[in-house]
């Protein structure tokens, strides 16, 4: 059986999934080859949504470049903000004000939480079943109206700003979070019932997809997928910024390494989420908001190099500077990336509708691939 | 024996799984008041836009036609996308110098990504976000706006 | 009482008064076939309307709501656009099968009408062996979507044809089983003594235990059968984009669709015959006043009522599961409904013999 | 978690040529292109080093020649180092590939090579990643001109 796995031969159906395909969420495209319903390789081709953002960052100063990386990951773009102003505050050697990182904190853990709720919903639609959907939108609107409130937009933000945050907090959003915290916590149930006890996702994605730890690593996967595969990859735990280490909060680890492990670690960071706002939300330190720049701002001759963890994991931000106003070189990590090339290796042997619980359960931003 | 007691075990465990799922979509079917549904564009008048909201960049007059802005072009400067042009003129001040004036904002908003990085640029306040968001057209050369009215003025004081 | 079998009974009267009685038999073939058309067409505009109502109302959201008094026009509007719609066949698809396939189809779920009693003493043609012509026409319908899945010249087409071969195929096996039930219950095939054995109770309820799990592995193996979710594998969208129709455009695209819910509504209305009694209104034992009132509801409207829940019933499951791997789909068949049912095929004998129904 | 000097000192002993350079966070290394296989199975089979994960692998092009960036992290003790790989010709840049080591380097260095020209010797499917396989040039290097699809601001 295993030989035969990998190889083309007369009597293989080739299939093209994607690049427009209700399940690749995107401009993916898969070449896959099947013996009947058995998968033998899957291929991907990239490149339908490539803007080269990396090379466009090259002549944009270090205060333009941000908002672009918030179209690679847009689901988490709050996150991929702050990374890229991590390692631009990393270059200038500023300090960040407490009131600042506090935001901070607060609304990148609000966008995970909102990504991981249009990927419950996205991912109970991969297989099937079409209400969870608009249940998750139900809560990832509330997140959203939030957001629009106090950075005046509901997807990319853009509210992060060298040094700090564009704006304060809007007046409204302590109660609002709080409202939504309460809300979301009594509807939270509801998820389990509806899809995680459900006899037929979870015939679905058990044993699915299996991922071992060693191969999560030699794959570079990061976040989520290989948390599920029993190893420690949190950046907030194993290497903190903005002040996570002295928040109370678990980094949910199992050791399946199959769908529904990553469908779990996904349920419990949220219930994470949760907490760290909890933790936060009613000590918001006072100050300001941002940190004194100036105008144009010019990083001095290095090598700089952040790291911060999205919703779909590792999100690095590379940047070479020879001390113009703007990069040299500028490298993002994306996870989805990674993540990705580890599909082959998951989905071999297993049936079509495996492959889309698999990619469901990588969640796979396509715009964070192709950069 | 026990594998059908194992096999019973797990029927019924499925079954009910199923049901405290339909049960859930039962409950939503039969509370309307449930519905998050909005009904635009019949709730136009009742949509509130919270107030920082980015729609498009808007020059701020005033009742006298006048501006805020000196043409100093940081808007430009600052936009990553090329989105604001500034088109300056040479106005003759009351004692005869010669100082550089706006002429046209000119602002594409098919460029613009609501970054606010303008807004934010602006040292006099010239320019601001506006709430408006149906901003489809049949015609791309509609979003080419120009932002300063025809024959207004810049405000007394501003520098 | 005014009836729809009145009405039938005094036109077929004036037909055989007016014309020769050959002309008149033709007459009301012609009539038949209209009306059989225009009710397929009437349940797929109201079938449409209320799975998007069922499922919207489930989802938290309204539904159409702009054509028409309260949306109800939404489903005429999207017919009308469905007709005016180029109807594309695909270069290398077989054109004759292509084009064939979807009137296959129709053709077999409109077969299926012929031995239903929509009302007392209203049936098309009362078959004496209409069980059996059942479960016999219903598998026809599967060779459509073979044709279309093969001719279309498209592997998503044909690989979703091949599930639902393989679907309808194993899950018919318990559907006839869980029918069998019933008729070693009521001890005939012919559809109207089935019915009129359930006049002082629904085989339902005379039937207990056996019908019960009968009445269940019924739904569920019906919809298999009639490729709805959680078994939607043959067109599967998130893996197979539409499956065996996904060439398919305009009117012939229209024609599966209203064929996908005519047959929901024929295998339901079969199940409301066989479990719920049919027309027959809800007796209680010897509550002689409550029988008497339920007596007063029309015949028609208590087979409508029936047929309505278990499609609702239908409904409900799609907007809730998550959909089933082919090769689970297949474990639920054979190994646990076809055990269960054979085991509960015995079981009803046995109470059959020993009279332990009611 | 060993320290930058004692990673130093053994990875001094694989190449001895190595520069390191210890300035920012993480320990940078910094060698030619014909010492890179030898040390990167080093890195990763050493059993005090164990560099197991390959987080980012990027192409720069420095205009008088060219160098690929490896951030390795050891996922069992921790540490991290930078690799930086000198690849002196500029017209037909060929560096050994990784992806046998580390199997995400696979699609990284497909799109190093996208994007830089840089060619991995022995990887099993060097292919354009995200353009076209007839695109002429690599759009990423800093002499690369495209008059019709870059746009000037």
């Amino acid at each position: 059986m295993l030989e035969e796995i990998g190889t083309t031969e007369q009597g293989d159906l080739v299939i093209n999934i994607g690049p427009q395909h209700p399940s690749t969420h995107g401009v993916l495209h898969l070449v896959i080859t099947l013996n009947g319903e058995t998968i033998k390789k899957v291929e991907p081709h990239l490149g339908y949504i490539h803007r080269s953002i990396e090379k466009m960052c090259e002549s944009l100063t270090y205060r333009q470049f941000i908002y672009s990386t918030s179209r690679m990951d847009y689901l988490s773009a709050h996150i991929n903000n702050h990374g890229c102003a991590l390692a631009v505050e990393q270059g200038l050697g500023i300090e960040i004000p407490p009131r600042a990182r506090a935001i901070r904190v607060l609304l990148s853990e609000l966008t995970r939480l909102a990504s991981h709720q249009l990927w419950w919903g996205a991912m109970a639609m991969d297989v099937g079943a079409i209400t969870p959907f608009f249940h998750a939108f139900r809560e990832r609107e509330m997140i959203n109206d939030i957001m629009e409130e106090t950075c005046g937009a509901r997807l990319t933000m853009n509210y992060m700003v060298p040094g700090g945050v564009m704006f304060d907090l809007h007046p409204n959003f302590v109660t609002r979070t709080k409202d939504f915290l309460r809300f979301f916590r009594s509807k939270f149930n509801e998820y389990d019932e509806l899809v995680t006890n459900n006899i037929i996702f979870q015939e679905r994605m058990k044993g699915v997809g299996v991922l071992s730890s060693a191969d999560a690593i030699s794959y570079g996967c990061t976040g989520p997928v290989a948390r599920a595969s029993g190893v420690s990859s949190d950046i907030r735990k194993i290497a903190p910024y903005e002040g996570y280490d002295q928040l109370q909060f678990a980094e949910a680890i199992q050791s399946g390494g199959d769908c529904f492990a990553r469908y779990l670690v996904r349920m419990q960071e949220m219930r994470e989420s949760l907490a760290i706002i909890d933790q936060l939300i009613d000590t918001i330190p006072d100050g300001e908001f941002q940190a004194k720049t100036k105008a144009v701002l010019k990083l001095p001759k290095g090598e700089y190099y952040s790291r911060v963890e999205t919703a779909r994991g590792e999100f690095g931000v590379y940047i070479i500077s020879e001390g113009a106003t703007t990069p040299y070189r500028m490298k993002f990590r994306s996870p989805g990336f990674s993540n990705l090339s580890a599909l082959d290796h998951m989905s071999r042997g297993s049936k079509i509708g495996d492959l889309v619980a698999i990619m469901g359960s990588l969640d796979l931003v396509i715009p964070d691939i192709d950069r | 024996m026990s594998f059908l007691i194992d096999y019973i075990r797990t029927v019924y465990k499925s079954v009910r799984s199923l049901l405290i799922g339909m049960r859930k979509t039962g409950y939503y079917f039969t509370h309307h008041k449930e519905i998050i549904t909005q009904n635009y564009p019949e709730n136009r008048d009742t949509l509130n836009l919270p107030e920082r909201f980015r729609g498009e960049v808007v020059m701020t007059h005033n009742e006298a036609n006048e501006h805020r802005c000196t043409g100093c072009t940081a808007c430009e400067l600052a936009c990553p996308n090329g989105t604001i042009k500034i088109v300056t003129k040479f106005d003759i001040t009351p004692e005869g110098k010669k100082k550089k004036a706006l002429d046209t904002f000119v602002y594409h908003l098919e460029l613009c990504t609501m970054c606010n990085l303008c807004i934010e640029a602006c040292p006099t306040s010239a320019i601001k976000m506006d709430q408006a968001f149906e901003h489809s057209v049949y015609d791309r050369r509609l979003l080419t706006k120009k932002l300063n009215k025809p024959d207004s003025k810049l405000m007394e004081g501003v520098e | 009482m005014l009836s729809i079998a009145g009405i039938a009974n005094s036109i077929h009267q004036w037909l055989n008064e007016t014309f020769s009685s050959g002309w008149a038999t033709l007459l009301e073939f012609v009539l038949v076939g209209i009306l059989v058309i225009s009710f397929f067409a009437f349940l797929g505009l109201v079938l449409v309307f209320m799975e998007r109502k069922v499922s919207a109302y489930m989802q938290l959201r309204v539904g159409p709501n702009r054509v028409g008094y309260k949306g109800l026009a939404q489903t005429l509007a999207d017919t009308i656009k469905l007709v005016v719609k180029e109807g594309l066949t695909p270069d290398g698809a077989d054109k004759f099968l292509f084009n064939f396939a979807p009137f296959l189809v129709l053709i077999a779920s409109m077969l299926l009408m012929a031995p239903i009693a929509f009302a007392k003493d209203f049936q098309i043609w009362d078959i004496n062996i209409g069980v059996l012509y059942i479960t016999a026409i219903s598998s026809i319908s599967v060779i459509g979507v073979l044709m279309a899945g093969w001719s279309s010249n498209n592997k998503y087409s044909l690989l979703g044809a091949m599930r639902s071969g393989a679907q309808i195929v194993s899950y018919e096996l318990s559907a006839g089983l869980a029918i069998m039930t019933i008729v070693i219950l009521a001890g005939s095939i012919r559809l109207s003594d089935i019915i009129a054995s359930q006049e002082n109770g629904w085989w339902i309820f005379k039937g207990h235990i056996p019908a019960i799990i009968a009445f269940v592995i019924y739904i569920i193996a019906v919809t298999a059968e009639t490729n709805r979710a959680p078994f939607d594998l043959a067109e599967a969208e998130s893996e197979l984009t539409a499956g065996f129709h996904t060439e398919y455009s305009g009117m012939k695209f229209a024609l599966f669709f209203l064929s996908e819910y005519v047959n929901i509504f024929i295998v339901c209305a079969i199940g409301a015959t066989l479990f719920l009694g049919g027309w027959m209104p809800l007796h209680i034992g010897h509550w002689e006043g409550f029988n008497h009132i339920m007596d007063f509801i029309p015949s028609s409207l208590w087979f409508m009522g029936k047929t309505f829940f278990l499609i609702f019933l239908i409904m409900w499951f799609r907007w809730t599961f998550p959909r089933l791997r082919i090769d689970q789909l297949l474990n639920l068949e054979w190994k646990y409904l076809l055990p269960i049912s054979l085991f509960n095929l015995l079981l009803v004998t046995f109470i059959a013999l020993m009279g332990w129904y009611f | 978690m060993m320290s930058h000097e004692e990673i130093k000192s053994l990875i001094l002993n694989y190449s001895p040529e190595a520069v390191c350079d210890e300035s920012g966070p993480w320990l940078q290394v910094s060698i030619q292109s014909t010492d890179w296989l030898p040390l990167a199975e080093a890195l990763r089979n050493h059993s005090q080093l164990q560099f197991d994960y390959l987080f980012c692998l990027t192409g720069v092009d420095w205009k008088t020649h060219l160098s690929v960036v490896y951030h390795l992290t050891s996922k069992v003790f921790g540490h991290t180092v930078v690799v930086k790989v000198k690849i002196d010709d500029r017209i037909n840049p060929v560096v050994e590939t990784v992806s046998n080591i580390w199997r995400t380097a696979e699609l990284h260095e497909r799109e190093a090579y996208d994007l830089f020209g840089i060619r991995f010797n022995s990887h099993p499917d060097l292919r354009r990643l995200f353009l076209t396989d007839e695109w002429v040039g690599w759009p990423l290097r800093k002499d690369y001109e495209d008059p019709i699809n870059m746009i000037k601001l």
